[in-house]
């Protein structure tokens, strides 16, 4: 199978959309003659034009909206926002809008569109581009929120995204761009509703997703050595919230960890925990561990800001401790 | 109400003495106005509930616009817009079901009073969030050029929804992107209790197009002939040159901003200076004045709209609440439901 | 003590606050000749004049940044959103300015405003206009964010807002500014970091905060009647989330239900269960009961929309299904 | 850099022929250009981290406007700030520091290079959000009216900050509220890859604030002693009259958009054409035409700047990175820390 990166990936998923669908047109910032600040556009403004990959203003509003706008009139729109800092100048758009038109219309119309973004810090872009909200989106009836971790998924999450009828918060993470792996060709999809055991094991659970679900694995590798076997659990499908591999590892492990990126109080974390404990809480010898981001806005300072997001080594510490080891 | 009788969309200056026409628009401002009176009464009879915005005094404004539209083209609007899905074609009965709640309702009582919604009639939502539906608007009309169908979206919004970043976003890239949109400002002097100098360092709302280098036209809101006629004109300009606009119709809100304003930050004087100029009198006037229309067939007209009026509130009445186990429909598309 | 309704105690402590400090001033949408939407801010216009009691184009954006760059010029702004739904179109200033201007300059400034607002539904005012979003304003750092249920803590936790020197989100509800209840006079402050035990029990613990503490309060009434005897625990206190009180009940009772008016996942409901389960894992026999907002945008209709919040019978029948009563 | 140096604020046009304030105006531009050149140095390095902006040919917008300010205004600006800072008086030390992310730097390293920060300077930020500043300036202007101070704000963006939201409703209250606001508007013909003529319906960006019946100006950025005397005149109305006003200075930025910019959006002829209008060069010229500065005393200046730069870099690098103890400082104000 060819390896790929991960921003080669998605931008094999677009392609192949708007090649197989030419409603699929992708709207936003420097997408197009810029090949994409992240570079995950690069090359179909060449190859489709600027109808079909068009460069806005600096204007997230406008860009959600349009991509509403042009869904209800049949198209299925892909908008990228720079970074999911930005979208916090377009909730609305998002939020009372895009995920709501569909049921305060009583079903009138549908909006089949995808907003994707990436998350995430770690670059010492400082407080306003380095956050993460996917637990936000996760709250609202109407979105769809997946945030993949590995190269497939992200293609064949992509590819389902854009064929979805309703609003898809597409989560990326500008630190797993350049991260390579396996990615079948052509016709590959994946659910957007499953979450999947990426790794197997008996001792303790490991629930993580985007970047973090790399964190985990490499905590589990090193766990491994130390003779610990962690499960973990990619939980890259947020809403609506696929709780049933979790489950099914508690029941062998009896201990969860979870990890995020993003903010620990009101996260992620809050809700899988909360959900353990509602469906197999006579499994559980001892309550969830949460492991988010300092709760800081994000610090330009180099090492500050190393300290600030979670690391492997704050999950293996977590899992020793879990486990009662020293 | 019977949609052959409407009007047709886009005529020339001369159609706007042709009786048909004339008749026409009287009889939607007038359904209009009517229509907003019962809903008044079925809200004071608790029969509607929440927020309610009538559009008693804009009549002229929202016929003159929306009559200038073919079935084909799109409508977005905001919370006060039942007379405007009244003018795109949505029938009474649909849009007063709407507003007791019912399945039977525009929305199948989801919505309400603001969230009228018609895909069958190209209404495109009444919208609750000020500005909210501008990039919305452009949204559609750039899926028109997209499929390069001789379609226009009409985006209707107050005045007040003219400071807010969304209009400016829209606006330029309406220009930028020659979208087929005609932005139409319903400037009823007031965003609730602010008055228009309180809220806008341009008063004259039309002047806001200079910034996109875009056609701004102002109109006396009272005079639906006067609307009608540029509104042909903006309607053309968007359908065959995809050049945007925008329209400010000046004029005025006989009844506070919801049913639950104490209307005291204006003047009873100057609402009665406004309904002095009341368009569907003087629509009504001049049509006995040219023997378009004698006082008697007039009052045939008014009768019969009664009529249609409280056909609509009977069936609302009538028709079925949404069933409690319905709860979760329609939260998504495409699941089964 | 005078018995006053809610709107009364907030517009008296908005009218202490501006007489004790000139550089307190509001600003919002139809605050000022108007009285305000939802008549909190009545004859303040009359008494301070226009520029202590602005009114605003709609325009939020324009009224948090208008807030924060005074405040960072030494006054003390209370903006007022009209409801917490059309804070979605200034999410940005909340978040990416107010919550982390101070962080991010060093500590070279500080941001002490208060922005109002009223969330919560039950008025049939449809999918845009009658969410909740607390928990997403308390799971960023450097907001404060407080829900009050009573009026006496309305009056006493917003003169505390006006004074603190940071940026604090004040839910109000429009379903509780007519609930009436004693107020004291004068210099009467809350702590915004402090949660309450509003009723005292030993069978069950019940955690709420705004419009649904009142929902609690009656629910415990009725099920003392049944000879339950529930001890409710008033959360108004959200960022910082004040925990002891909950833990200290819980070691009482063993059984927990939180209440809240939004959407369920990813809620108030979620951090504070995880919470639970950590600091007092031990001491409970059930799962916490979460208990929210039923996960559609809010449908006008009204027997519809009835269902879709939560309610006296709610907390009721789930309380008995803790306790296994029937 | 010594502020004493600096063009006092606000003088007559004669005051720009005079030695000492051009002199000023050259030294302050050179000290940008060769602190970024310096910070350009500094990223290759990897002494600097995270997104990089530099002002490289904006020198003359930048030292033109903020040079007609008084130490007691007020300056807000985007991420591309370094050389808005120092103009401001912001010492090179403390910026360098910053970028640097030391706790000696103007945001103790918490911040870096879009987030510097000066209270004792009134430069009162960089952000990083497009359009996010406007409305903080707008609020501190309202407090200059406030407490009736006889101060201005000046709220400096980008060509690309004017197509958002934010600026639309800035501009509107600053001229509805009367608000002592010079909005600068650093034209450099690009946001990011994108032209302003692929962004902006309108692409004379001073023609916007005809929207709001506002003073709208714009110059050639690259002439620094027209900048400066169309901004000694608009911070004079600001102050004096409580006019806001919107001066587009058309510049150009000689690097890309950040340190990792590709740049291939624009062909290097027109760099190149550009960088034959260069500010500093032709100021530099002037001065010795007039008599006013010898090719020596300018060389003497630019070992000075040099210099000085050099001694910040040493500074920056010698200062002690932020205690990691300190991780949770300043979240909140007033907790003993
Ligand atoms: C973003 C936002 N802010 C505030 C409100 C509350 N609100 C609803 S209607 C209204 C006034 C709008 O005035 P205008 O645009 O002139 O329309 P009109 O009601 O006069 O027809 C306001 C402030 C809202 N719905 N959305
Ligand atoms: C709201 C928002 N959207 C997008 C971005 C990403 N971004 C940062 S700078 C920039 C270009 C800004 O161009 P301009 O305003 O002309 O300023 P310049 O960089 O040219 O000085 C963009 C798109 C952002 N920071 N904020
Ligand atoms: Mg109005
Ligand atoms: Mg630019």
């Amino acid at each position: 199978m060819p390896v790929l990166a991960m921003r080669d990936a998605l931008n094999q998923a677009l392609r192949e959309e708007m090649m197989r669908d030419k409603d699929v047109f992708l709207l936003g910032e420097d997408i197009g003659l810029y090949d994409g600040s992240f570079k995950v556009t690069r090359g179909l403004f060449k190859e489709f034009g600027e109808k079909r990959v068009l460069d806005t203003p600096i204007a997230e509003e406008i860009i959600i909206g349009t991509a509403i706008g042009a869904a209800m009139a049949g198209l299925r729109p892909v908008a990228e926002m720079m970074t999911v800092n930005f979208i916090m100048v377009a909730m609305d758009q998002v939020v009372n809008a895009a995920a709501h038109i569909r049921y305060m219309f009583g079903g009138g119309t549908k909006v089949p569109i995808v907003i994707r973004t990436p998350g995430g810090g770690g670059h010492q872009l400082g407080a306003q581009h380095s956050h993460s909200h996917e637990n936000w989106f996760a709250h609202v009836p109407g979105l769809k929120v997946v945030a993949p971790g590995t190269p497939a998924d992200a293609k064949g999450m992509l590819k389902a995204a854009i064929r979805d009828d309703n609003p898809v918060m597409f989560i990326e993470n500008e630190g797993t761009y350049a991260l390579k792996g396996e990615v079948p060709e052509g016709e590959h999809l994946v659910p957007l509703d499953k979450n999947e055991v990426k790794r197997e094991g008996h001792d303790i659970t490991i629930c993580a997703h985007s970047r973090m679900l790399i964190v985990a694995m490499d905590a589990a590798a090193e766990l491994e050595k130390e003779g610990v076997s962690a499960e973990v659990v990619d939980m890259r499908a947020l809403r609506p919230l696929d709780m049933t591999p979790v489950i099914e590892s508690v029941k062998k492990t009896s201990r969860v960890i979870t990890v995020e990126e993003g903010w620990r109080s009101f996260g992620v974390g809050s809700e899988i925990a909360a959900r353990v404990y509602e469906e197999a809480f006579d499994y559980l010898d001892a309550p969830v561990a949460r492991i988010g981001a300092a709760e800081v806005p994000t610090p330009y300072n180099k090492r500050l800001e190393k300290i600030a997001f979670p690391a492997r080594a704050d999950v293996v510490v977590t899992a020793r401790a879990l486990l009662g080891k020293n | 109400m019977k949609v052959e009788q409407r009007p047709a969309g886009s005529q020339s200056r001369e159609a706007l003495s042709d009786r048909a026409t004339l008749l026409g628009l009287y009889r939607e401002m007038l359904l209009i106005r009517r229509f907003e009176e019962k809903t008044a009464e079925m809200y004071q009879m608790a029969k509607i509930g929440g927020f309610c915005h009538l559009n008693i005094g804009e009549e002229a404004a929202i016929v003159g616009t929306i009559s200038a539209l073919r079935k084909e083209d799109y409508v977005y609007s905001n919370y006060r817009e039942h007379g405007h899905a009244l003018a795109k074609g949505v029938g009474a009965k649909a849009v007063m079901a709407e507003l007791f709640g019912k399945e039977t309702g525009t929305s199948h009582g989801r919505g309400g009073s603001m969230h009228l919604f018609s895909q069958e009639h190209r209404f495109y939502g009444g919208y609750a969030i000020v500005g909210q539906a501008l990039p919305l608007a452009c949204g559609t009309a750039y899926a028109i050029g997209y499929r390069d169908k001789p379609e226009v979206v009409m985006s209707i919004f107050g005045d007040g929804a003219t400071n807010i970043g969304a209009f400016h976003e829209s606006l330029n890239v309406a220009k930028l992107w020659h979208l087929p949109v005609v932005f139409v400002c319903i400037n009823n002097q007031y965003g609730m209790g602010t008055a228009v100098k309180r809220a806008s360092a341009v008063t004259e709302i039309w002047k806001k197009a200079c910034a996109y280098d875009m056609t701004g036209e102002s109109v006396d809101g009272m005079d639906v002939l006067a609307v009608r006629r540029i509104a042909d004109q903006l309607v053309a300009q968007a359908r065959d040159k995809h050049e945007p606009s925008l329209l400010e119709c000046v004029t005025y809100r006989y009844r506070g901003h919801s049913m639950s304003d104490p209307d005291t930050y204006r003047g009873k004087d100057e609402i009665k200076e406004w309904q002095g100029r009341d368009a569907i009198l003087s629509l009504a006037a001049h049509l006995q004045k040219q023997k378009l229309a004698s006082q008697d067939e007039l009052q045939k007209i008014d009768e019969a709209i009664t009529a249609e009026v409280e056909e609509a509130v009977k069936f609302a009445d009538e028709s079925p609440e949404p069933d409690l186990k319905d709860l979760y429909r329609d939260v998504y598309a495409g699941e089964g439901n």
